[in-house]
């Protein structure tokens, strides 16, 4: 008995001492940029392991700078427009890819593979040369048609890899009950899907959020850029200067959104949705 | 009432008559062709958005892999053929493929792939074990694991090479005060830091990816089978082994394709912390010194095929290999 | 009419642009637009060329670097057309580093060279000279480490300088060379000079320094972290540019008032003063709508009175010898006076010769030093292997 | 109108034949029921008339009319699944009323429609459950409520019941003749509980190993099993089969059997294909023997005797055979275990199988003995 | 040794409170049998003395020790999942197997073991394949067959055969009972299949709305059920329950009921605490009913003749009551549907309930009446 508590104990402990490493392992350097961004000046070349005073000028700079705000506003924009057409494209490629079987299955999974095989850099001219056709330059759309190059293919493997593991027989199911291919989808797969939807969508969400390469070339003026080329842009006193307490400032202001997009979204993240759906 | 016609009666053993001829194999009905139809509609407007996004520069860059083209004239270029992938020339072979630095680039590159990989493979799954759990204020931890990959990477790679200064560096200052390292070290600059220092800032960057995927997939598991081994009385590790990893696979397959594909094309990491430095150089970085540095569209575009095609060649082999747990039942 | 301008990114550069460029709008009753840019130079330089390679109308007037001009020269507009002679008023350098093929495609905006910073706190206690030649720094850095490091900071360092893989490593590098009197890899002709005798001195004195007087890891610096060394008051000498002094002069940096800026050693007796040169220039788009607005735009920036504010507000090197006489320009930035000269001789990078080869000169010449400094291979060797290697890139000229 | 024809059906999976050649036709409004081993095919077949399954070759036709290219909507089925197949995420009241909703029924209809099939099937408390918060027995009633809802021309029902309590089972079977009555729909119906399959059944279809045994009346098949396997499978507890010899001619009204152990039976079978000498197998049902005591030295060895509470199962040892012989009698039971008992039993209910496993059928000659046999009933 | 003993046992799911207040001993290596209707919380017993689930208060001991924080390796337990929960990856082997390598044993015996257990329950030929690729039977056999190779000391069965057919069913059955011999495990089983649970067990336990109804050997609760729901519950085709009402005195050796539409019987109960007028129900037994022809004005109407094989069940009409009665008749039965016949039974036959559901005893008075009843077995 009481060696059982003790075991209990050991387990309870040795799983706290790992929540805590893993908190450790993720968070610490984001609390060292909330401590640097509470910086200024040369304090910044000081190690510090707590936050000595709240000095909130740099996140009042930043915040004071309007296009700052705007172009938080212009990646939520283009981060959710990506997002949605990523699942729309997706989830109805996934059902087609990961329910039906036919030939070239998986040719076509090959190909929207290859899709994600090249260097950003050496696709960057080519996509520079069609938004220009499509007149999309200095355009939030610009970014949205962009994205889905790495964000489609990714949806689409990751919802068919999980489209497959449904049980065949709801399938089934539905289609006894007249469900056309469209219903299933969405009144039986979909909401069994939330843990992988939410998944990908917030993984799609964040590579969308925090893209760089094509939201500084394909966008010019300020009040259409995105946060990260905003934040790249942030700059000290002239041309060599970091301004790091900004760029702290910066970086944890733009994060609390997706914080809090996670936390939101986690809840979807839960198990057991198909418990009792099939026997055996 | 019944008119049945009744089958042939036979007793179980001499079931089968020897010679019966089986039909050729019937075409497919018109279940499944509507079946393939729904499916092919659903998978056109996919299919046509990546073409339109992709094709045109996807060629475009395979094109110009066999001119000279270059970044500041791009419109004026000729025909080469292969010889920026390799050329024979006055008793010298030149082209990416016969550049020691790309050679050198493909190295670092695979080394890379395959420790970050690895390392974020297992630190994912075990994040993903522990946020599978049940615990008071697990969403504000899932939240909290997943900032890594919500940082920005030009500002997790500024702030990690801030971080792994040697001077005025957490990372020493903290290895110091443990007393693990007994003076600074210059994680960036030395030639055998530099590559693991990369590696540790991606591994740190994209674990939430594999974690968060990871756990989706322990979160979609059939979960009556976990009771039949509780009461089997089988040890935790070895249903973890035996049944979880198993039924996780073909997520976790999935989610490491996607890894090493970004991590075979990985730029911003190496660029941002090392910089050009030929220790850490890999394929993208190569290419993008091509492309943007040097100006030349031609060669650089020779790079990003033949990185192409390397990333192709190991997927296909990947797939190949695990092809029973992907392409398994539908 | 509107005019686009990309000139700096945020901050302070950013606001001078925009006065300037509003002063003038106010004026002329056309519209400015400014457009912020990457602070990365290679960065900003594929976004241009992006822009450029698609005849992009966006941006009339790009604020390019100092050895951009060969690269960008066909899609520039010759501004003598428009200058009416103004760029006579300029240092003839920078003049000519922006003629390419007789063309003048950009106007000197400000510029920049490397100077040596140095305490001069320190080198009072240590009694030590502020040094004329690398080796004395060498010396003099070695004697104040070994006295701080005794006094108990074992971070301290001699001197801290740009030593990463990239273009800054080629400026810090090409002054050690052209200190040395070893030219400046290649000249003006398109010879390959770097393999001299002087070049090879230059770098293994150089690379005497690392784990010397400089940590291993300035390998891997750029100016932000040399300075970040420099201004916490760990390292004796830093070589950077202008921008660091009004930092370390700032109110909360702990090295104030104990800084001194002077031009950098010479190598040896019979060496010269030598900073790379730097520095911004404005040129106008081939393709812009408004080219003749747009000229008229870089001759107003470009001016003796806007480049004054600049220097004034922003210690902006000004490209016109006059301002470094002015007395309102030196009270706010006094050592502009002093190192004149080395403004006005910097040394310029190999751009303009090499044109669009700049790129792979500057790299191949980084990375040969970049093995020189880490031990991996003797200058000699490392020479020989660069100059075969600069010779192949431009065998058929360049 | 809905008569099922399966001509010539192959199912094959992969290397695996699992229906080797199926030929059935199953009239418009009849209740069919398939019985059969473990495993030998019959939810296969009911999923290959539902059209989720295609047929290897072969056709199956719906009034006439080739159905193998349709869909189970298009074929008016409805199906009850072995593994029930509930969708995890709804609530009870709304897996029943998914198909109804796609049918574009209108809500209180629906409301209506299921809170009427809910009654039925005892869930009305249930009906904001999710799947996953009920029992094995409420979530296979739901399945039940699915199929049920919607009405379908052909109603296919997998082992319904199987998860219910006998109390239940008894009303559910009930409600789903009530169901056949008033919908007179197609009923297909898989199971294993022979109860049911006796009393819902207008023809059972007896299928062993993918092959179909016998298709007939409940009557026909327990009284005139045509094979060994189905007078072994329809029957519980099952018909006692005993290796025999023909002892003397054959052909005529009365035949003699020597059993080993049992003494010789005389039967009035058709065994004109027979001759002296021939194996045969010799069947009785539990219920046709009649027990006597007898004294310690004689007769054969009770070993078992089984209460139900109702009846009892006497198992009785036949030297020089594998299994125990069964014998049904009334409680209370008189033998007990270690007792001696002899068996005997009347020639009309003996069967004979012969040794291909075909059973003899009533002597011929005159043809009388079956007319009398059914006019018993 | 593995006595299982639950203490004030209550178990709620959220709001829903499942298991009230559940006392039971079940004793080492005896064979215990759950019966009860569809969710009455059969399943959730056998989680909580498995482990899988917790009880919201209370104690579960094995051998006298509290095991309600034990998981259910440390209990030695093994169970038959109602939903089989077979490892969707694995083959037949590999489920069966899987368990098994823990102890650590060889490779060779493992296989010998699976093999043994696999051939016991005709899956030879299946080892190989993945559960998705069986039939529903051959799932649940896999499902037995892991939990039997492991010999824990308590096995739980959850309606382990509910879906083999009735010749496989009673092979599997006797297979259990054989490995309850071998093992002396302790054995917990649930069903609703009566002759499974008369015959298999040592003990049935009646659960009822969470609650249990009446715990005892197989014959006392089929002789006497202690309440009306034991009564209606057990025995199948169920009991017929009639409303009656004490006509004349009671607590004698002979009490008066009478019975809408049938009459008055007299019965032989203890009747001390009712009086005159009081409501009773009366029951019989199907096969407790004897059957007499009647005249055409005579008698009750039979409604319905259902023909099962070996017995057929006659349904007959009861003026004003709602629920037809039930009689069983040996085959070939002689009424037939639209006849008139007169039910008889034996006093000692007739069950009686008080208003609340208690059966009432004997009648006590020299107490002799139960022990004839019982020499009579
Ligand atoms: N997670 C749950 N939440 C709420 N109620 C539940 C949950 N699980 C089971 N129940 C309810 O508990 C009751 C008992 O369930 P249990 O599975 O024990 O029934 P059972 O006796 O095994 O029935 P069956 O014979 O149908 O399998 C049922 O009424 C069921 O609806
Ligand atoms: N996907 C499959 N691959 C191979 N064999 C299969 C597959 N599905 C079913 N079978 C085999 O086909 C046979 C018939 O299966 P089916 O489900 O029709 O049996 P059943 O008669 O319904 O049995 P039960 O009464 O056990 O449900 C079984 O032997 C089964 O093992
Ligand atoms: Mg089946
Ligand atoms: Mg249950």
């Amino acid at each position: 008995m009481n060696r059982k508590l003790l075991k209990k104990i050991a387990a309870k402990t040795g799983f706290t001492v790992l929540l805590a490493g893993i908190l450790l392992f993720t968070v610490f350097p984001f609390y060292y940029a909330i401590v640097t961004s509470f910086k200024s000046g040369s304090e910044l070349f000081d190690v510090t392991w707590w936050v000595s005073s709240f000095n909130f000028s740099n996140y009042l700079s930043v915040i004071g700078d309007g296009s700052f705000v705007g172009s938080i506003w212009n990646s939520v924009l283009v981060s959710f427009a990506t997002v949605i057409i990523a699942m729309a494209f997706g989830l109805t490629a996934a059902y087609a890819l990961g329910r039906v079987q036919f030939r070239g299955r998986s040719a076509v999974l090959m190909i929207v593979l290859g899709v994600s095989m090249f260097p950003q850099v050496a696709v960057l001219s080519g996509l520079f040369e069609v938004i220009r056709a499509l007149d999309l330059y200095n355009n939030p759309l610009a970014l949205i048609f962009s994205y889905t190059i790495f964000t489609l293919p990714f949806t689409v493997w990751i919802l068919t890899t999980f489209m497959r593991q449904l049980p065949k027989e709801l399938e089934e199911a539905a289609i006894v009950d007249g469900a056309s291919p469209m219903t299933t989808l969405f009144k039986v797969f979909i909401p069994l899907m939330w843990p992988a939807m939410a998944t990908t969508g917030l993984l799609a969400f964040i590579a969308a959020w925090n893209e760089f390469l094509f939201a500084l070339t394909f966008t010019l003026t300020d009040d259409q850029r995105t946060v990260p080329v905003a934040i790249a842009l942030l700059t000290g006193g002239s041309q060599y200067e970091l301004p790091w307490g900004n760029l702290m400032a910066a970086s944890v202001i733009v994060t609390v959104p997706l914080v809090l997009l996670v936390l939101i979204f986690q809840r979807r993240i839960v198990s057991g949705l198909t418990a009792g759906a099939v026997k055996g | 009432m019944a008119h049945t016609t009744p089958a042939p009666v036979e007793t179980a053993a001499g079931g089968k008559s020897p010679a019966r001829a089986l039909p050729a194999k019937r075409q497919a009905s018109r279940v499944r062709r509507q079946r393939l139809r729904a499916a092919w509609l659903f998978l056109i407007p996919m299919l046509v958005v990546l073409a339109a996004v992709a094709g045109w520069p996807l060629m475009r860059t395979i094109w110009f892999s066999f001119t000279d083209a270059s970044f500041s004239n791009i419109s004026e270029y000729g025909l080469v053929g292969f010889e920026n992938y390799l050329v024979y020339d006055n008793g010298a072979w030149y082209g990416v493929l016969a550049d020691p630095t790309w050679w050198n680039a493909v190295w670092n590159t695979l080394f890379f792939t395959v420790v970050s990989v690895g390392m974020e493979t297992v630190l994912g799954l075990i994040i993903a074990l522990t946020l599978n759990a049940q615990f008071r204020g697990r969403g504000w931890v899932r939240a909290a694991t997943l900032i890594p990959w919500a940082v920005p990477t030009i500002v997790s790679a500024k702030m990690w090479g801030w971080m792994l200064h040697d001077q005025f560096g957490i990372i020493n200052e903290m290895l110091l005060g443990i007393g693990l390292i007994s003076e600074p070290l210059n994680w960036t600059a030395n030639a055998d830091l530099s590559m693991w220092a990369v590696i540790m800032v991606d591994v740190w960057k994209t674990t939430p990816f594999m974690a968060l995927l990871t756990l989706a997939a322990l979160q979609m598991l059939p979960s009556d089978c976990y009771e039949a081994a509780k009461v089997d009385g089988i040890h935790p590790v070895r249903v973890f082994f035996k049944v979880t990893l198993p039924l996780i696979l073909p997520a976790l397959m999935v989610a490491i394709i996607f890894r090493v594909l970004d991590a075979l094309r990985v730029f911003d990491v190496i660029y941002v912390l090392t910089s050009n430095s030929a220790d850490t150089m890999s394929m993208s970085v190569y290419a993008r010194q091509q492309l943007v540095e040097f100006q030349d569209v031609g060669y650089g575009s020779a790079a990003s095929t033949v990185l192409f095609l390397v990333i192709a060649l190991l997927t296909i082999s990947y797939l190949y290999l695990g092809r029973k747990q992907i392409g398994g039942e539908a | 009419k509107t005019i686009t301008i990309s000139c700096g990114a945020v901050g302070a550069e950013k606001q001078l642009c925009e006065e300037g460029t509003q002063a003038w709008a106010d004026q002329t009753g056309h519209e400015v637009k400014v457009v912020s840019t990457p602070n990365s130079a290679t960065e900003r330089l594929s976004l241009y060329q992006q822009l450029l390679a698609a005849q992009s109308e966006d941006v009339d007037i790009f604020q390019i670097d100092v050895v951009w001009p060969g690269m960008l020269a066909q899609h520039l507009v010759d501004l003598s057309e428009y200058t009416s002679g103004a760029e006579d008023a300029h240092f003839e350098s920078l003049v000519q580093n922006n003629t390419v093929d007789g063309r003048l495609v950009a106007m000197p905006w400000f510029t920049d060279a490397g100077v040596l910073y140095y305490r001069k706190d320190l080198l009072e206690k240590y009694d030590q000279q502020v040094p004329e030649t690398w080796q004395q720094l060498t010396d003099s850095a070695r004697v104040v480490m070994a006295g701080e490091r005794e006094a108990g900071n074992d971070r301290f360092w001699g001197f801290v300088w740009q030593g990463r893989a990239y273009e800054g490593l080629t400026c810090n590098a090409l002054e050690w060379v052209a200190s040395h009197n070893g030219g400046t890899v290649v000249d003006a002709e398109g010879n390959v000079t770097i393999n001299n005798p002087q070049a090879r001195e230059a770098l293994a004195l150089a690379s005497t320094w690392i784990d010397d007087i400089s940590p291993r890891s300035v390998l891997n610096y750029t100016e932000e972290e040399a300075r970040g060394v420099f201004q916490s008051g760990n390292a004796l000498y830093m070589r950077n540019w202008p921008y660091a002094w009004s930092l370390a002069q700032s109110d909360d940096s702990p090295v104030k008032d104990k800084v001194g800026v002077v031009a950098l050693p010479r190598g040896g007796e019979q060496g010269t003063h030598a900073g790379t040169l730097g520095g911004w220039q404005l040129a106008v788009s081939r393709y812009s709508a408004n080219k003749d607005e747009a000229a008229d735009l870089v001759r107003f920036l470009t001016s003796y009175e806007e480049q004054k504010r600049r220097a004034i507000q922003g210690s902006y090197n000004p490209t016109i010898p006059g301002l470094y006489e002015d007395e309102e320009v030196l009270t706010a930035v006094p050592f502009f006076g002093e190192l004149f000269e080395t403004f006005k001789n910097g040394v310029p990078r190999p751009s303009s010769v090499t044109g669009e080869s700049y790129g792979r000169v500057s790299n191949a010449f980084f990375n040969a030093t970049h093995q020189v400094l880490s031990g991996e291979a003797e200058p000699e060797q490392a020479l020989n292997g660069l100059e075969r290697q600069l010779q192949r890139l431009g065998r058929r000229g360049w | 109108m809905a008569c099922v024809e399966l001509k010539n059906i192959n199912k094959t999976f992969g290397q695996i034949e699992i229906l080797p050649c199926v030929n059935l036709r199953i009239e418009d409004g009849e209740f069919v029921v398939f019985v059969g081993p473990s495993g030998c095919g019959k939810s296969t077949m009911l999923r290959l008339i539902a059209g989720l399954e295609d047929p290897s070759s072969g056709d199956i036709e719906i009034d006439g009319e080739v159905v193998t290219d349709q869909s189970p909507k298009e074929r008016g089925v409805g199906m009850v699944f072995q593994s029930y197949a509930l969708y995890p995420h709804m609530s009870v009241y709304e897996n029943i009323a998914f198909g109804l909703k796609l049918g574009k029924a209108k809500k209180n209809k629906i409301r209506e429609w299921v809170e009427k099939t809910a009654e039925v099937l005892q869930l009305e408390k249930l009906l904001d459950r999710k799947p996953r918060e009920l029992s094995g027995g409420q979530r296979q009633r739901v399945a039940i409520g699915r199929a049920m809802a919607r009405e379908p021309k052909i109603m296919l029902f997998d082992e319904p019941l199987s998860n219910l309590d006998a109390s239940l089972r008894v009303q559910m079977r009930t409600e789903i003749a009530k169901l056949h009555d008033r919908l007179q729909s197609t009923m297909i119906y898989v199971t294993h509980d022979q109860v049911e399959a006796m009393t819902l059944a207008d023809k059972i279809v007896v299928l062993n190993g993918g092959n179909i045994e016998q298709v007939g009346t409940p009557y026909e098949l327990y009284e005139t099993p045509a094979s060994l396997f189905v007078a072994g499978f329809i029957g519980s507890p099952k018909m006692n089969l005993m290796p025999g010899r023909v002892a003397g001619e054959t052909g005529a009204s009365a035949t003699t059997i020597d059993i080993r152990g049992l003494g010789q039976v005389t039967v009035n079978r058709e065994t004109s294909g027979l001759k002296d000498g021939d194996s045969v197998t010799v069947g009785v049902r539990p219920e046709h023997f009649s027990l006597a005591l007898s004294g310690p030295d004689h007769g054969l060895e009770v070993v078992n005797v089984e209460y139900l509470g109702n009846e009892a199962y006497v198992y009785v040892e036949l030297p020089g055979m594998q299994e125990l012989m069964v014998v049904r009698q009334p409680v209370p039971c008189e033998v007990q275990t270690g007792q001696r008992v002899a068996l005997t039993t009347e020639p009309e209910l003996v069967h004979v199988f012969d040794a291909s496993g075909r059973a003899l059928g009533p002597f011929q000659a005159e043809s009388e003995a079956t007319e009398q046999l059914a006019a018993t009933q």
